[in-house]
């Protein structure tokens, strides 16, 4: 098993913090992982992306040229990686602020109107937990349960208070992309 | 300390040293590799250890050298700028003879540059320390266990060869989390060294850690010794990995992040057909001449992957001595190269 | 009169000009720009004395302020 | 019926100074960085300097200085700014040259640069940011952090242990008497701004006179690695670090020589 | 002035530079070449130059930097302590694309080491420079007459390639005194370079100059502009000379004051029977490795002759590329090669 | 007949300082380095000191100082003995560590490593050889260089527009809190060599207490490279030299101890 | 009495120990040491007083000087 | 014509003017030549080499390993220098400070008491110009004259009042020399 996932978006998105995650669950989970951020040097806001490859043996290549999956948090981050997804590929997608024009047919693509959903919660922030928990139902790498207790792992204490609201961003997402998927 | 932590290559760096015996850090913050110092503020002190923040990088390696001169077990991190200016102080610890471990977590350049991953001090590592004819011994990890199981090494052979170690890797290496298997810290020896100064009040002859000999033959005697531990060294320290087919079509060469990256991408080339085999420098300076020759006989071609515009290149060439054609790929100024790109080069040439 | 115009894009939502402002009549507004800050708006420019305090105190000079005099003229 | 005509007439009173690009400067929410750039441009634009004037930035987060100010620019090696302006300045003495330095650059590595560049009375002028941190890398300590102080390597506040005392930059180029203008300012409140332009003002005048080294430091804020919101961050400069750091003309040979003509 | 002079090599350089242009120094006084320094802080003043004594080589290199952004002609002196120190600068220099020139008159070393004659810091020359992919152009003069003409064409050279331009010699050629022909002096053009800041009164666009690039694919660019300067500088200042037999048995490969005792060296060689020819680089990088394959291809054997532990062997094996045997004889930490002591080799290898 | 016996003691008065060892010192004839080494020489054996001393040689015409203190000692790059002291001082916290330090090595290339290491209070001692020029690379401008003073980079005189002003690092470093001994000396007169060692010891014993980082500045010949007889040099320091830096103990913080606890 | 010892081969002739013994009693010799200096002798130590001027000054620590007290006994 | 002469002796016995002096008169007549200094880092005095070679073509290498020629000023030079003179060759020694114990027998060798020739003449100083006067005469490799011209070039202006003594001295030393050969 060797499963590569993308993620970008603006800076303050929390694409860092979902890559994390993501990678907290697959180490609880024994698995095999790399994870790196590259920041880019964009004047406003910044752009942030991460690498997660996540596999049951040796890691190999961090870098990705063609990830198998994505999660794409913005227009931008669209504009500029969903046609790096391999074939066959994952790719789920913020249609909140990317707009509709969303098109690849060779792969699965998961449209989540994740800042929409994460305002109804009440925290425009948890927008990267519906993105993420809708990429873990859909990908199935690792159990959505794992992301609830790597937020405890990972989260400073200080934090953990917004733990309840993004436990239901994460599931309210892995609804809408088990609704997308059917 | 639980099994298998989820660290970045910054804390693996510290901690790795930590566990190794480290117990005295002077730096000065740089990007990409701040992680480190401000972690050492943190946690050596806990230990009776010291962190000092040097005024510069100038500042922290002659810090080092005091620190060094006295037997501790002292280290250094900083990236490509700081180590440019720290060329002086690192001739004169090879000239003194006196063990160090640095970090060198390489970003773009030349200049400023930028804060992205680069391979483009390959030459600053294994050929720079300055004025003279020393040399770091170098070591190029390639994972977040990789570094921290380095670390922890070069502190005694440091001290085994008394010469600056220098670990080599960059900005993804840094800044990337992986699983890392922690061990208990190790104490750093109690006995110092016989060369070390601290006052002679145990009874010994005084003690002069000195890299001057204004007698031009005591001075070349000084770098036949230091010579010789750099043969000592290439016996005992060289080290790489090999992956991949065992009658291999191509060789690929590259150590550090590039290496990691090449190993998807012989596998991508592989698919496609074409049998390779990575070699991965762990060792630098030693450098695995010998392990590159051989198979050099055996290949149609040699391709070198590195994130800069050819320096470790003229190491693999010294080795192949024009025994297969030597082909270069390579990108430089922060820019990754991708397994894909890799693949794609290794058909090409194929 | 004075115009102030505070440029919206530019704007970070620091607060200084709403704190510095002695007629307090700036305030963030509820909108938010491209960079993801609410941007600082003028919310009754009637009572703006010119002062400039706000314009002294923005760190990104989003503000510029201008005096407007409205002169009647008899006619004919 | 006579009908009332109206004209409108609009005089601007405040815009943004010509000696400012129209980049949006990078800096965080309410950083004071932006304040200084912006009465540098304004002194610029008030004496006239701008098209023969020189612009180094130095390492730090007003690194990018040199697209802010619409001015020739140099970028210099951290620290090295004093001495990158010698250069410049010594080869081309009709150009009016300005440093803007953060307290890593210019009292951590460069401390030595900057004092040389006094000692020679070198004509340029320094603007020096005092935010007792290492903005740019992270809120590490600076060598101006205060007694007490958390950074991100000094976890449990400065201590002399670890850190040493603070270096109050004026007061040892104070002693040097190729400085020809000195002042510590801040930019907490629209009078201090007023102050902090008129140093800045002077100084530039100074070195438009020909009369040696002139530098400003300017008490700034870090509202990002002091962890307060940006009015706090003023206040706290204010109750804290004006202490440390008191607010002073140390030398101003401009004024001495308005005096000493006046006593004529 | 009278047509040959009897002056050393320290003020062939300082008076080759100003005939070739040269206005501005700094610097910061290091033996072997205080000389230069001082010849220049006498005589540049004269002429509406300027000598700034800088507080260090971190300083000086800074300095000339700022010089050199303004167009200006400008250069620095050092030996090796002082050039380890600069190479953060010249790392600037580089990403800042900005021409100066500078001297290294090497020293024994490493570290504090002595004031002999070396060449021990061929690798910071030619691969040098600091951090990032940057290089030096690096000439090597023998004679003091070639130290005069070479630096006086440093000036213009550094111009063109937008780079740092290095003169390497040693204590020996810095206190040689030797009979030159001075030219009359030059002025350097009074047209500045269109990218040099200088305020903006002429109405043009504003000029930044910066090593500064974030974004890693510009920073990319900037690296293969001046790699295409190096490839350019490759085809236009790759320098050397021959001597010797035309049918040799040994090629000998030596440079600067090592290439001056080879010179009688192969003589005595040839007294014992033994035909060699002479290669002796004058540019160090661009490095003259044509010249050396061909030989390469025809001779027995080559035969390196430095004084330093073996580094710019390493050129000409790159060069070689294992057409045949290279064979190294050296000397280092200030100890002088005699002219019979190499035909001694050369007999020993043939 | 009573004969009349005579005992004769023989009393050393004067004996070569134990903490010096028995090589001769390459300095020139009538340098005042000299009698600077046998000073610091006699302090520590006087304190009894020499057993946990780490001496440090520094560049400049003091650069063999490890060959003539009978003690550890360890050569640094030049300017670079504070940094170098501060590595060791702060892995060997019980040694007594000193810089000998030359106005070349302290006050041009390591102007920064003393200041820094004097405001983190580093607790070690630097002996400051000022003699106004660079003696061991032939005689060249110092940042101490006094103005007008003819040197071989100086040979009209140091002027303003080429050399600057001389630098007093006393009064720089006076300004800085971790200071715990600061004086500035001559060696041109029994009294004053008297005087020098006095201030020599307090550093010591001021480091010994712990109290923070201390310096004695000497201001010293350089007979060779002024162009002087001995004599000549020692009287041109006390009539020219010594009013561009004043003899004096700027801080001491030992003494200020004491009298606290006196006035308890 | 004093016994002032100058080590011949040590001193540099700088002359300080000369100019200031207080007694005059120190010259430079004719002689050349090994290094090719004149030493400074003692012309007449019966007049020195152990006053230690000539060793405070001296930069190479060539002086040493010693106390001879004779002390006559009454024997049998 | 390629002469090589290798000039040793302590620091201030002017070794290193002698050395100029001559190359000085080479440079007169037209000759190529190279001549560089050795400063060795003795305790007491120091000790000064300068090696100068001179030629009617190119100099080749300045570094002689066995020079053709030698001027030793003293005894340590004689012990260092004296067996490294080419078989054939010349060596001018002071026999002042070298004692009796010089044996070459392959060599010329001009012994001359320089120091107490120099005495003789006033001036200890001048022991440089004795040996050079007689190197000259021995060698023939430049005029004697020569050497007079060039002491006028090389010694600064206000040294031009040693220069009779000087001349003195170099007739004294080649006039012994001239006897020595006879
Ligand atoms: C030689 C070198 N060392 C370290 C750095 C990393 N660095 C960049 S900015 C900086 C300090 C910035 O602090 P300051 O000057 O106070 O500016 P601020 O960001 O606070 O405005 C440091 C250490 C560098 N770029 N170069
Ligand atoms: C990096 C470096 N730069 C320059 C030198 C050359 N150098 C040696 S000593 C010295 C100055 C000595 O002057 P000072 O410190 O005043 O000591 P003094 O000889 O006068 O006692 C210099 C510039 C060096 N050794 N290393
Ligand atoms: S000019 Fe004065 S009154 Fe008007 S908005 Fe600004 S601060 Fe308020
Ligand atoms: S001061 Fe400027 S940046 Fe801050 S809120 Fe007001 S307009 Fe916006
Ligand atoms: S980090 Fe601090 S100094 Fe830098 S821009 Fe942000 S607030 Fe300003
Ligand atoms: S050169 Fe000057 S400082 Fe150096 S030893 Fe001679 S007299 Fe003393
Ligand atoms: S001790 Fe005093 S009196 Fe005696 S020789 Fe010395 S200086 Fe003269
Ligand atoms: S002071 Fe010392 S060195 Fe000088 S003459 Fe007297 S004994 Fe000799
Ligand atoms: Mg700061
Ligand atoms: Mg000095």
């Amino acid at each position: 098993m060797r499963q590569e996932v993308f993620m970008a978006g603006m800076g303050g998105q929390g694409v860092l913090l979902a890559g994390q995650l993501l990678a907290q669950a697959a180490l609880e989970a024994g698995l095999e992982l790399s994870w790196f951020p590259l920041y880019s040097p964009e004047v406003r806001g910044g752009r942030a992306t991460c690498t997660l490859v996540i596999a049951d043996g040796e890691v190999g290549s961090p870098v990705v040229g063609q990830p198998g999956s994505v999660i794409l948090m913005d227009g931008i981050a669209v504009d500029n990686h969903l046609n790096r997804v391999r074939a066959g590929g994952l790719a789920v997608v913020n249609s909140s602020l990317a707009g509709d024009e969303i098109k690849r047919d060779d792969i699965d693509l998961v449209a989540i109107a994740a800042t929409d959903v994460a305002v109804e919660l009440g925290s425009e922030q948890a927008t990267n937990m519906v993105l993420l928990g809708a990429y873990v139902q859909a990908s199935g790498v690792v159990e959505a349960q794992a992301i609830e207790d790597a937020l405890h792992r990972v989260l400073p204490e200080r934090h953990h208070d917004y733990i309840p609201t993004n436990v239901a961003a994460l599931q309210h997402g892995a609804q809408l992309a088990a609704e997308q998927l059917q | 300390m639980p099994e298998r932590q989820l660290i970045t290559g910054n804390e693996a760096a510290a901690e790795g040293a930590i566990a190794g015996g480290c117990r005295y850090f002077f730096g000065y913050p740089i990007t990409p590799q701040n992680k480190i110092p401000e972690y050492m503020s943190a946690h050596l002190p806990e230990i009776g250890g010291v962190y000092i923040q040097a005024e510069s990088e100038v500042a922290a390696i002659n810090m080092l050298y005091g620190a060094a001169a006295t037997g501790a077990w002292a280290m250094t991190s900083s990236s490509s700028p700081g180590i440019s200016l720290m060329q002086e102080g690192l001739s004169y610890m090879i000239g003194a003879e006196l063990p160090c471990v640095l970090v060198n977590m390489v970003r773009g350049g030349p200049g400023l540059g930028n804060i992205a991953p680069a391979q483009s001090d390959y030459w600053l590592a294994t050929r720079g320390a300055g004025h003279g004819d020393g040399r770091c011994l170098t070591f190029a990890p390639f994972s977040v266990q990789e570094i921290y199981d380095l670390i922890g090494q070069a502190f005694p052979i440091a001290q085994r060869y008394r010469n600056p170690v220098m670990i080599l890797a960059d900005a993804v290496l840094a800044s990337m989390r992986e699983p890392c298997v922690l061990r208990e810290r190790l104490d750093p020896p109690e006995e110092k060294p016989a060369w070390a100064v601290g006052g002679r009040r145990r009874g010994r002859q005084r003690n002069i850690v000195n890299s001057l000999w204004t007698d031009p033959p005591v001075m070349e005697e000084v770098n036949l010794r230091i010579q010789q531990r750099y043969e000592e060294a290439a016996q005992n320290e060289t080290r790489w990995t090999e992956h991949g087919a065992d009658a291999p079509e191509i060789l690929v060469c590259a150590y550090g992040i590039s290496a990691r990256i090449c190993q998807t991408a012989i596998e991508h080339a592989a698919e496609a057909g074409i049998a390779c085999r990575l070699i991965r420098p762990i060792s630098l300076f030693p450098f695995p001449t010998e392990v590159i020759a051989d198979w050099a006989q055996r290949v149609k071609k040699v391709l070198v992957v590195e994130l800069s515009m050819g320096q470790f290149i003229e190491d693999v060439r010294l080795a192949v001595e024009g025994a297969c054609p030597v082909e270069f790929f390579g990108r430089t100024g922060g820019v990754l190269v991708t397994p894909e790109e890799v693949a794609e080069r290794i058909i090409e040439i194929a | 009169m004075f115009r102030v115009i505070i440029d919206q894009q530019c704007c970070k939502s620091c607060g200084l000009c709403v704190e510095f402002c002695p007629q307090s009549i700036i305030e963030l507004s509820s909108d938010m720009n491209e960079a993801g800050h609410h941007p600082a708006v003028v919310i009754s420019e009637q009572d703006c004395t010119g002062c400039q305090m706000c314009a002294l105190m923005c760190p990104d000079v989003c503000i510029e302020i201008y005096r407007i005099k409205v002169e009647a003229e008899a006619s004919a | 019926m006579n009908t009332l005509a109206t004209t409108k007439t609009i005089q601007p009173i405040y815009t943004r100074p010509d000696s400012l690009t129209d980049v949006q400067m990078r800096y965080c929410p309410g950083c004071t960085h932006g304040i200084a750039h912006r009465l540098v441009a304004e002194v610029l634009d008030e004496l006239d300097l701008k098209d023969r004037t020189i612009a180094i930035a130095t390492v730090g987060c007003s690194v990018y200085a040199y697209e802010y100010f619409d001015t020739d620019a140099v970028q210099a090696a951290h620290g090295r700014g004093p001495a990158v302006a010698t250069g410049i300045k010594r080869c081309q003495p009709d150009t009016i040259v300005f440093t803007y330095q953060g307290d890593g650059d210019l009292a951590a590595i460069g401390l030595a640069e900057v004092l040389h560049a006094a000692a020679r009375a070198e004509n340029f002028t320094v603007v020096f940011i005092n935010n007792a941190v290492f903005g740019m890398t992270q809120g590490q300590m600076a060598p101006t952090t205060l007694m007490g102080q958390k950074t991100t390597t000094t976890p449990l506040g400065r201590s002399v242990e670890q850190g040493g005392y603070p270096l109050n930059i004026c007061e040892l180029l104070a002693q040097i008497p190729g400085v020809a203008y000195l002042a510590r300012e801040t930019m907490t409140s629209p009078k201090r701004v007023r102050h902090a332009k008129r140093s800045l003002k002077k100084a530039f005048q100074v070195q438009a006179a020909g009369l040696g080294f002139s530098l400003v430091e300017l008490i700034s804020s870090c509202p990002t690695w002091w962890h307060m919101k940006p009015l706090e961050a003023l206040q706290w400069i204010e109750d804290v670090m004006v202490e440390q750091y008191p607010l002073k003309v140390f030398v101003d040979k401009l004024e001495q020589g308005e005096q000493a003509e006046k006593n004529l």
